[in-house]
């Protein structure tokens, strides 16, 4: 009861228990609605957007010609200075020119994924995927080289992104991976 | 087969009412109190009187000694000294104790039953909760009254003891 | 076969501790419990004497018996507290001055 | 000698206690279950999902769990008390259920012979409950005592001050409740609430609903569930009373817990709801346990439903509602049961 004085009504309204029973429907109506849960390890995978930042990726043309030219543009703007590029040249014909990179790598440790190297390559080389499980056991993993960025990562460019598909586990020498089945996706508001 | 049941129960709350005066702890004590009341309500049993020993249970056991390790906790009483425990005042207390057993147990060894018996049959004092309701409410309807007074009086008194006086709060009565 | 004597030496020998307990500690708190102890004896000796002379009487005694050692109990704690709010102390040799 | 009979009487007893004490046993595993779902999905989360189908088995890992965890006993506890203290917050809460009723008598096949759905059918079986039932709280207060721990010792107090003053509202509750069945017995309760729900004391208007209100009340308070659990409130008193506890008495202290929500879904059945009584008559045999299951299993939801909708009190609320609305409001209520019953 307030200090102002007898409130009948407010005295009604706490012998029938009103507020507890607004509360009660409150809860019994997010008791039966849907969880939002996404049951992410076993079964549930969200595929990012386009827009997502992730791994670095190197991209080859459709000849399967590497697009890098070792310019070092993207390790200049690198903030974190994560980026070592040490190029060289031949005419074997696996670059898009005579430079292609010897060496390229990225300590994802010290990368804050600002995005900075993909704005800066010219030749659209350089993409920050749409892989984000990094974590790893020990330091030698931190260290990403250039054969193992030039393999495709399992999300196309080509898909949109956005929405939760189903997952499965898959065994590998280096550990245990979830896989996205893009076939089967369903759009999830999260 | 009562016989047994008796005996345990007997020796049980025997034993654990010496421990509740010879133990130095008083969380002890009122644990051994709480047994030996426990033992009395398996007699009340015996007695055919199940409403006692439900009563015995429920405010005994469940609320005064409650009340009692709630006061054993909020002072902090810690363990008696031995030189508390045993004083000057030992020897002739327990002689006066022992005396008192003597004589008394050889008044009830020669005592006999010589007012004459109740109406009861023991079928309605078995189900005696009924009975004890009518006789409270009819019979003894004015000492039942008198008793109520005493337990409302009793409540007040409790608070107004304990009650901090008003205007001087906590530090004054600390000091 | 159990008979009063049974019960009453029952309650006789639980007397007999209680007053001792009285008697013998210091700490106001195990005098009240022998207060308790004297009161459940007396109540076994009621309810043996309601069983065997086949009255009600003892039965109901004993109710009452238990109401005023309920008031008791609280009485007596009460004024425990207040005593150790001002003495600080539970041994009743301690409290031997009226005025304080 | 016992005659055959007299020792099939005493075997069917053991038998019977033997029953409900494994009930009783196994039941704080669903249960913990159930509960965490019901948390889960109020909170539009699923609850244990990994250890299973639906985490089904998510409290037997919990158990394996408990079962193997250092069992610690803290520097300078009373370590009597320490361990006797679970033991006495769980005997106690096992020891109600002697008295109550889960059904009448049935058939049992092979024997031939009526077995009773209740131990015993005590005259003063709802004194008994209630008295049985406020033993369990020394579990509480000498395990918060013995633990020689501040949080511990805090819980317990404001455990004992907490059961004391609820228990006078939840004891005039049950004498509402004997006045509107003339009976201390509750096998009696639930005979007279028999026949359609409208015989049932929870309808038996204007004071079935009050004393049913009390009752729920006190009853969560003396079985310190949120909104009233504040001897294990984590926001102040770390765990309150069990702080100190880990391994198998932790889970003591749990499954008591458990079985005195059971213990007060069930009281609530069998006083206000009629206990094993179709609340209206069907055309289809339903075995009456059926519904006695199904009224506890629904007050048991509702009370994990109250756990995840109220906030936790304060403590001097929690004085406010036992002293000045519960027990007034009973007293009153009180007064009229006693008119309605002249």
């Amino acid at each position: 009861m307030s200090k102002k004085g007898f409130d009948l009504f407010d005295l009604v309204k706490k012998v029938l228990f009103t507020d507890f029973v607004k509360g009660l429907t409150v809860t019994l109506g997010y008791n039966i609605s849907k969880s939002i849960t996404m049951r992410y390890p076993d079964e549930e995978k969200w595929v990012p957007y386009r827009r997502f930042r992730g791994m670095h990726t190197l991209n080859r043309d459709e000849n399967g010609r590497e697009l890098c030219v070792a310019c070092e543009l993207c390790a200049k703007a690198c903030p974190t200075g994560c980026i070592t590029v040490i190029p060289m040249e031949d005419n074997s014909g696996r670059g898009i020119s005579d430079r292609v990179a010897k060496v390229w790598t990225v300590n994802v440790v010290r990368c804050l994924f600002c995005g900075y190297c993909e704005d800066a390559c010219p030749t659209r080389a350089l993409r920050l995927g749409r892989e984000y499980e990094l974590a790893c056991t020990d330091f030698s993993c931190t260290l990403k080289s250039r054969e193992e960025l030039l393999v495709p990562q399992p999300v196309p460019e080509s898909i949109p992104g956005g929405y939760v598909v189903k997952s499965k586990f898959e065994r590998t020498p280096q550990g245990i991976k979830v896989v996205p089945e893009l076939s089967k996706y369903k759009k999830r508001s999260i | 087969m009562e016989q047994i049941f008796f005996y345990i129960f007997a020796i049980v709350a025997v034993a654990s009412a010496i421990a509740v005066i010879s133990v130095r702890n008083p969380v002890h004590s009122a644990m051994y109190l709480i047994v030996c009341f426990l033992q009395v309500a398996a007699i009340f049993i015996l007695l055919r009187s199940p409403f006692l020993a439900a009563v015995q249970v429920f405010i005994y056991v469940g609320a005064v000694m409650v009340l009692f390790l709630f006061a054993v906790m909020v002072l902090d009483i810690g363990k008696e000294s031995f030189g508390e425990h045993m004083h000057s005042q030992a020897i002739p207390a327990g002689i006066t104790v022992l005396g008192l057993l003597a004589v008394v147990g050889w008044l009830i060894s020669k005592g006999k039953i010589t007012v004459p018996l109740g109406n009861y049959t023991e079928e309605v004092l078995t189900k005696n909760t009924e009975v004890v309701g009518k006789s409270l409410y009819t019979q003894f309807i004015f000492p039942f009254e008198v008793v109520s007074l005493l337990l409302l009086i009793a409540l007040v008194g409790a608070i107004v003891l304990v009650m901090k006086e008003k205007g001087k709060g906590a530090g004054s009565t600390r000091s | 076969m159990l008979t009063l004597n049974h019960f009453l030496i029952l309650s006789f020998i639980l007397f007999s501790i209680g007053v001792a307990g009285v008697l013998l500690r210091r700490n106001i708190i195990i005098v009240l419990m022998s207060l308790e102890l004297i009161f459940n004896s007396v109540n076994i000796s009621l309810a043996a004497f309601a069983y065997y002379l086949q009255s009600i009487t003892g039965t109901v005694f004993v109710v009452f018996n238990i109401t005023v050692a309920a008031a008791e109990v609280a009485i007596g704690l009460a004024i425990l507290v207040a005593v150790y709010r001002t003495r600080k102390t539970v041994y009743v040799e301690e409290l031997k001055d009226m005025r304080y | 000698m016992p005659d055959i009979a007299t020792l099939l009487e005493i075997l069917l007893i053991v038998v019977k206690v033997g029953v409900v004490t494994m009930i009783l046993f196994g039941l704080p595993l669903p249960l913990t279950w159930l509960e965490r779902k019901v948390a889960g999905h109020i909170q539009v989360r699923l609850g244990p999902w990994r250890v299973g189908p639906h985490g089904l088995l998510q409290p037997f890992a919990d158990m394996i769990k408990l079962l193997f965890k250092e069992d610690i006993v803290p520097y300078k506890a009373d370590k009597l008390l320490f361990n006797l203290a679970p033991l006495l917050s769980m005997v106690p809460a096992f020891a109600v259920f002697v008295a109550i009723p889960f059904g009448d008598s049935v058939m049992v096949p092979f024997i031939n012979k009526e077995v009773t759905l209740y131990i015993s059918d005590m005259n003063v079986g709802i004194l008994y409950i209630l008295a049985i039932g406020g033993l369990s709280i020394y579990g509480l207060i000498l395990g918060g005592w013995a633990s020689n721990s501040k949080y511990a010792l805090l819980g317990g107090l404001r455990s004992s001050a907490q059961m004391i003053s609820y228990e006078v509202a939840m004891s005039f509750a049950a004498v509402g409740v004997v006045m509107m069945s003339n009976s201390l017995s509750l096998l009696e309760m639930v005979k007279s609430q028999s026949g359609s729900f409208l015989n049932w004391n929870i309808f038996y208007l204007p004071v079935g609903p009050v004393w049913f209100a009390i009752f729920l009340i006190a009853g969560l308070a003396e079985i310190n569930r949120i909104p009233f659990d504040l001897t294990e409130d984590e926001g102040t008193l770390a765990a309150g009373f069990h702080t100190e506890y880990s391994g198998m008495k932790f889970a003591f202290f749990m499954l008591a817990e458990y079985v005195a929500m059971v213990t007060i879904s069930v009281l609530s059945v069998v006083m206000f709801f009629g206990g094993w009584n179709a609340p209206l008559q069907v055309p289809v045999p339903i075995p009456p346990i059926f519904w006695f299951v199904a009224k506890a299993g629904a007050l048991i939801y509702f009370f994990m439903w109250i756990r995840f909708t109220l906030p936790r009190y304060r403590y001097d609320q929690l004085m406010t509602i036992g002293w000045k609305i519960l027990i007034p409001v009973a007293l009153v209520n009180l007064l009229v049961t006693g008119f309605m019953r002249i």
